[in-house]
């Protein structure tokens, strides 16, 4: 019997690799203890520190030239790519939130650390190497968002949407976890580096096939395709509005970067043998929630629909498989995290003191009485649309180029077809706004233009940055592409 | 002879027992017992492998596994206690404020 | 050839410039300022459009002024450059949106200096401007459609641009539904050319071009390269696209409910320039339409059947906006028959004369409708000469115009269509061309004569109120008008002993190398008789509804061939009349009543509604799939874990 | 390991499975629950796992089934029937769920092979097998970094647990929303 080793790390580690997670995970035990001691009153001043912290971490989370290890964590051009999504996502996320949680009845200052702690799962996710570290990383961020979406706690709401994220959120977990133990079984090991050995001569065994088709069901839940998408517009719709602002961009972020590092990367046969299903989920997943979001009253349900079927043009990537859409994906992910969020915090905005304001209808008016969230508003749905020259345009032709590119000339003609139909709705928005002033009066409605909003500065300035982000996206895309094209570049053996 | 392959197939039975459970019953508790289910029975899968490979790790991935379960049943129980507090109800079938 | 000129950006830049400043401070400046400001923006622009085309025309022959912005997308292997080009092509369209838009600009500070969203109105409209400059400048099919969009989007603001009540609402969405179904082909032609065009994508006959870069240079020049199924697939999904922007067969239905906006945006936008947009795009892409012969057919009679059917519609509305906008249905159908025919460069001078007098026409019936206090139906007019005689002049003008009397701008234009067509060997497209000239000729007469002539017909108290408008409306009539007689003598053929100046000033942009040999083979004879013959059946059906609209509106019951009393007195009385009663005016009259029923109304609305009622059933499905049952949602995500097992089991494998 | 001992026991853990998801009463799933869970723990011990085996029946069978009956109990469910689902619901559920697991059965056993070990004994197994001390060596060198994220796991579930249990100290009445119920 041999003692321990005393040196516990794995063969060739590199401190390097892990310290935005240990920045992270160290940010987060910091701010809850902040947390405790802050004055409840000035419960703000823990928001800021959050940002501060999470535009830190983005700093500290970059990559070094040359991609460095610590076991199965790895920091190279991708995981850093992903650090500045998530922690800057997040933090607009946080900014918006700062002058809203009330409203939305979250009362308690755990929020933020517990948003911090997704954050880092989500960074887990993306860095790394092997498929039982993903899944923790996953469980993380995910057991932070089950907390999350219920801190509404008086809320009924809150409390349903909750329940439901987590019970349904375990039973999709539990599916991946079977996936991988499948894999498992057929690798030898939950190393990805073993799992691009999977397809062997005469291709992939039954077994492996199987554990890939149950990892994806996990997956397809985390991000919402069809038909695993149904918790999404509930779990959306009820949690308090930062929250789902925060769901929809960076957990949906981290979920596709840790499905692009251990699928779409690790295991490249994927996309063949799988690649018959994979088109049929896309491409309903596109139609689902573009049909499903044309008869929505609540915006905020809407915007869940939206996000369901952006899904199903993101999924095209997966469907692609090639290094080009993948890159197409991160560069999407950052403009519809820019344009979602942006929307979101002009639905905030319409909060009244103690109410929230959720409704297509609670818009009439915006053009008159705050013109310039109205436009920015304008401008988040024209992106969502894919209207040129916004940064959702350009996204969408990158993605759908690189997807034409791979040989899918179906799906991209359905992808069309659907941006067109998801144009109803999301004009719809831009129509009540300006045009439906009148109207609503007429019918005692309560429009923006006769409530008195409580001003919110920091909301404001998280509006504008966003509208500001999809503009700059859209019209000088060539650095963010590029940065996307090198993440991808930089992952070993891809 | 039984080997490795009985017991992933008698753990593939058991996990989807358990999946039928989270898909039928309506008392959130049982659903959630039913996700429990589930849970254990990828890690007699893994188990099962890690003896069929003569390796460790799987039976290392199931002490994770099982400090997963304790996390989720903590906050799971969390999740029913808050929704219980406001809804005197633990019925999934009515627990449906948030449809369409 | 190409000269570098980084001041092009200024072009659409100015306008952009202006409505972002309407949008920042238009409600604090006051009516006044914004006023100025708006004109002015488009006014800079258009001098800069003249600078180029001073520069143009001295340049020698087949030059290109170019800004290179900056490089917008770049992904592996293909880039898309912000880049404005102007040749000779784009530049007389750059001239004509900045001109007739600035004279449009200038009319609305009068016309709506009453509205309470005057800075709105002016920010869409300079934003308009810009996107539509956008639109002509760019240099690849990408940069073109933030301009398409863009002109697209403004066109839907300003539709609804007075939402009072739902009806009105439901014309913008129509406009919107059409155009965005126009939109997704104009995309998914633009993909396939991508697709075509990227490097490596050899197979089906894809040419290897090094970078794909959608740039209209390099489509053109690969055009004839690739397979003829590619291109004709391309060329046909571009030419639906066009079909909805230009309000052609079978997208053409918004275009008349559009009449719900402003007037001037019905000038602006919905007459001269954005509806001209689907065929500047296939003008711009000849050589890529000329590689594919199967569409030009296609486009010929498309345009053709649109502008008989139209024409035919225009005899039996009673709004006067209406009329007009059947008309721009009409008139732009005349364009698509001549790019049909490879008669690009006609077609371009058709859009140039067109955008002249209907853009005055528009804005007339503006004046008009200004005088009435809001009041559009013809039957409730008459007699207005007297009261708006500025109004009334140049009206008469544009109509005598828009008609093709000889010496007006119209003429020139359409002789140069016809011409064309009969040279091609298309007889049955000129037969039809001519037919619509006819019917043109009919309906603008009747409109004339029942708005300006005889006695005033409506309220008296209205009648009486009738004023002319303020010179900032009638000033623009009148420089429309003489544009609208002077335009056409930049294209006066050979036969009348011209020459051809716009038309031999854009060939360098317009006709591919492959088509430049046979254009217009015409011999003087055959030329002279062929206006003779056009110019005959526009007098003689001009005539023809003078007489007939004497008797006031009620001559339609009679043309919609209610038979009654007045009908005998007319036949008994004018023999010819009688001849041309039973043989032409009964039968269209009919089936222009048929055509507007059912093919507008009946079919294509139920059409629309059914497509719009399946979505909506669909819709109602996918939403009630999320019942709020987690028990339910649980199943579904079962049921699709054992969609996926299955698929791999039993479908994979390989 | 004699078959007939295999499929005796294997009944049972079914059957005890079987039990979880359809007794009505909430506390009788959970014993159900525990006795699978026992059950599983037999099995680790034939597939030579025996910390695993340990560890099964003092956290899970244990500790969570613990707090599992501690909240049945707190909730007051006890001798709370529960209503079934609609039958329509239990048909199609059970029977996507029979076809899964039949297939996914049918597939581990069926190729010779696919599973390592396969019906055979298993690979040849080293001194020491499914002991603390191995599972010490691979837990905190090759697994350092999962067992580090398992406490920030923990950590996290803690804090949400407490965050969402925890009665707020102001008693506040419920904020209205509009539209609730409705």
């Amino acid at each position: 019997m041999n003692p321990l080793p005393l040196n516990l790390l794995p063969p060739g580690a590199d401190y390097a690799a892990v310290m935005p997670l240990l920045w992270a995970f160290a940010a987060a035990v910091l701010v809850l203890i902040a947390e405790m001691f802050w004055p409840y009153r000035s419960r703000r001043g823990v928001g800021w520190l959050t940002i501060a912290a999470l535009l830190a971490i983005a700093v500290l989370g970059r990559a070094p030239s040359e991609a460095v290890y610590f076991g199965p964590i790895a920091l190279d051009g991708f995981s850093g790519w992903c650090n500045g999504l998530l922690c800057l996502v997040a933090a607009l996320s946080v900014l918006m939130s700062l002058d809203t949680l009330e409203v939305n009845g979250v009362t308690r200052g755990e929020y933020y650390p517990l948003l911090l702690f997704a954050v880092a799962g989500g960074m887990v996710m993306a860095a790394a190497t092997d498929l039982v570290v993903m899944f923790l990383g996953l469980e993380t961020m995910s057991m932070a968002v089950y907390v999350l979406a219920g801190m509404g706690k008086a809320r009924r709401r809150s409390n349903e949407a909750s329940l439901k994220y987590f019970l349904l959120g375990a039973f999709a977990s539990a599916f991946m976890l079977y996936g991988i133990a499948l894999l498992y079984s057929q690798a030898g090991s939950t190393d990805l580096a073993a799992m691009a050995g999977l397809a062997g001569e005469g291709g992939t065994s039954a077994v492996t096939r199987l554990g890939a088709a149950l990892l994806l069901v996990g997956f397809g839940f985390k991000i919402a395709a069809v038909p695993f998408h149904l918790w999404a517009p509930d779990v959306y719709e009820g949690a308090p509005s930062p929250v789902t602002a925060f769901m929809a961009t960076v957990v949906k972020a981290a979920a596709f970067a840790a499905l692009l590092r251990s699928v779409l990367l690790a295991m490249p046969w994927v996309a063949g043998e799988l690649q018959t299903p994979l088109w049929v989920a896309a491409a309903a997943t596109m139609t689902v929630g573009n049909l499903a979001a044309l008869r929505q009253r609540s915006l905020k349900r809407m915007l869940a629909f939206s996000s369901v079927a952006h899904t199903g043009y993101l999924a095209m990537a997966v469907v692609a498989g090639t290094s080009e859409a993948a890159a197409a994906l991160l560069f999407y992910l950052a403009a519809y995290a820019a344009m979602n969020l942006g929307a979101f915090a002009v639905m905030m905005l319409l909060a009244d003191r103690g109410r929230p304001a959720e409704n297509i209808s609670d818009l009439a008016g915006l053009g008159r009485a705050r013109p310039l969230a109205a436009l920015a508003m304008t401008v988040c749905m024209l992106s969502l649309t894919g209207i040129p020259p916004l940064g959702g345009f350009v996204a969408k032709v990158s993605l759908f180029g690189a997807v034409l590119d791979a040989g899918f000339y179906t799906l991209v003609v359905v992808a069309v077809l659907n941006s067109v139909l998801s144009a109803a709705y999301y004009l719809g928005v831009i129509r009540a706004m300006y045009f439906d002033d009148a109207d609503s009066v007429a019918a005692g409605g309560a429009s923006a233009a006769s409530r008195v909003l409580p001003s919110r500065p920091a909301l404001t300035v998280s509006i504008l940055l966003a509208a500001l982000a999809v503009v700059l996206i859209g019209l000088s895309p060539s650095p963010l592409l590029g940065s996307s094209l090198r993440a991808l570049a930089s992952v070993a053996g891809f | 002879m039984v080997g490795p392959a009985h017991f992933m197939a008698l753990s593939a039975a058991l996990f989807f027992i358990g999946a039928a459970g989270v898909a039928t019953r309506r008392n959130i508790v049982v659903i959630f017992m039913s996700v429990e289910l589930m849970l254990n029975a990828a890690n007699l899968a893994f188990v099962a492998v890690a003896r069929g490979l003569g390796t460790m790790e799987g039976q290392v991935i199931v002490f994770f596994v099982m400090t997963l379960a304790a996390a989720e049943a903590a906050v799971g129980l969390a999740v029913i206690l808050a929704m219980f507090r406001n809804r005197q109800t633990v019925d999934a079938g009515e627990i449906s404020l948030l449809k369409w | 050839m190409v000269s570098a000129e980084s001041w092009l950006r200024w072009i659409p830049l100015l306008p952009l410039l202006g409505a972002v400043l309407h949008v920042a401070v238009g409600y604090r400046v006051g009516r006044r300022a914004t006023g100025v400001l708006a004109c002015s923006v488009v006014g800079v622009s258009f001098l800069l459009a003249l600078r180029a085309f001073s520069a143009l025309v001295s340049a020698p022959e087949g030059a290109v002024l170019a800004d290179d912005v900056y490089r917008w997308i770049a992904v592996a292997g293909f880039n898309i450059d912000v880049r404005l080009v102007l040749d000779s092509l784009s530049v007389v369209m750059c001239l004509v949106i900045t001109g007739v838009g600035f004279l449009i600009h200038v009319y609305s500070t009068g016309y709506m200096a009453h509205d309470d969203d005057y800075a709105r109105f002016f920010a869409y409209l300079n934003l308009f401007t810009s996107a539509m400059l956008v639109l002509v400048m760019a240099d690849n099919l990408v940069l073109m459609f933030v301009g398409w969009e863009g002109v697209g989007l403004c066109s839907y603001l300003l539709i609804g641009f007075w939402y009072t009540d739902t009806a009105k609402a439901s014309a913008g969405k129509k406009a919107f539904v059409v155009n965005r179904v126009g939109d997704a082909a104009f995309v998914l032609g633009t993909f396939l050319l991508f697709w075509a065009l990227a490097p490596g994508a050899s197979e089906l006959g894809a040419s290897d071009l090094g970078a794909s870069s959608l740039r209209f240079a390099d489509i053109n020049a690969a055009a004839p390269g690739l397979s003829p199924g590619l291109v004709t697939a391309a060329a046909l999904l571009l030419f639906v696209g066009a079909t909805g922007k230009s309000a052609q067969i079978p997208l053409f239905v918004w275009l008349p409910d559009a009449m719900a906006g402003p007037t001037p945006v019905s000038a602006l936008i919905h007459a001269a320039t954005m509806v001209t947009a689907g065929v500047y795009m296939v003008a711009r892409l000849n050589g890529l339409f000329e590689a594919a012969p199967a569409a030009m057919t296609v486009i010929a009679w498309v345009g053709a059947i649109t502008a008989l059917m139209a024409a035919t519609v225009g005899v039996v509305q009673n709004d006067i906006k209406k009329v007009l906008a059947y008309s721009t249905v009409s008139q732009l159908g005349y364009m698509f028959m001549a790019l049909g025919v490879g008669a690009f460069g006609a077609a371009v001078f058709h859009v140039m004369t067109h955008a002249f007098f209907k853009g005055l026409l528009f804005l007339g019936a503006g004046s008009v409708i200004h005088a009435l206090h809001e009041e559009q139906d013809i039957r409730e007019m008459g007699g207005l000469r007297a009261k708006t005689p500025v109004t009334w002049a140049t009206f008469a003008v544009a109509t005598l115009a828009i008609a093709g009397v000889p010496g007006l701008a119209g003429f020139f234009s359409k002789d140069a269509i016809l011409a064309a067509t009969f040279a091609g060997g298309h007889y049955g497209l000129w037969l039809i061309g001519l037919a619509g000239a006819a019917l043109t000729a009919f309906y603008m007469t009747r409109l004339l004569r029942l708005v300006f002539f005889d006695s005033f017909r409506g309220d008296r108290e209205r009648g009486e109120q009738a004023h002319e408008s303020p010179r900032s409306m009638t000033i623009p009539l009148i420089v429309l008008a003489v544009l609208s007689v002077a335009g056409g003598y930049l294209g006066v053929p050979h036969a009348l002993g011209g020459h051809d100046a716009l038309g031999s000033f854009l060939a360098p942009s317009v006709s591919s190398a492959a088509h430049a040999g046979h254009a217009l083979q015409l011999s003087m004879a055959v030329e002279w008789l062929l206006m003779l013959v056009s110019t005959t059946v526009v007098l003689g059906s001009m005539g023809f509804a003078w007489k007939l609209y004497a008797a006031g509106p009620d001559a339609d019951v009679v043309v919609r061939g209610a038979l009654g009393r007045a009908w005998q007195w007319m036949a008994s009385a004018w023999r010819v009349d009688e001849a041309y009663e039973r043989l032409l005016v009964r039968p269209i009259g009919r089936g222009a009543g048929f055509l507007w029923k059912s093919v507008d109304l009946g079919l294509i609305d139920r059409f629309a509604d059914g497509v719009a009622m399946t979505a909506g059933v669909l819709a109602e499905t996918w939403r009630r799939w999320n019942s709020g049952s987690v028990q339910h949602y649980a199943l579904s995500l079962l049921a699709g874990a054992l969609a996926l097992v299955a698929a791999v089991l039993l479908g994979g494998g390989g | 390991m004699s078959e007939l001992v295999f499929y005796l026991l294997a009944a049972i853990t079914v059957l005890c499975a079987l039990g979880v998801i359809t007794r009505p009463n909430p506390v009788h799933s959970a014993l159900f629950l525990v006795m699978t869970l026992f059950m599983l723990a037999v099995f680790y011990i034939i597939l030579e796992a025996h910390l695993v085996a340990a560890l099964q029946i003092i956290v899970y069978a244990g500790a969570v089934m613990v707090l599992f009956l501690f909240v049945i109990t707190l909730l007051n469910l006890k001798g709370d029937p529960d209503e079934p689902a609609h039958p329509l619901l239990r048909i199609v559920a059970y029977a996507v769920a029979a076809t899964l697991a039949a297939g996914v059965a049918i597939v581990l056993m069926g190729d010779a092979g696919v599973v390592p070990g396969g019906a055979g004994a298993g690979a040849v197994l080293a001194e020491g097998f499914g002991g603390t001390r191995a599972l010490a060596r691979i837990l905190f060198t090759d697994y350092l970094v999962a067992f580090e994220l398992t406490s920030v796991l923990l950590l996290v579930a803690v804090v949400g647990a407490v965050v969402l249990a925890q009665r707020e100290p102001v008693a506040e009445a419920p904020l209205t929303e509009t539209g609730e119920d409705a």
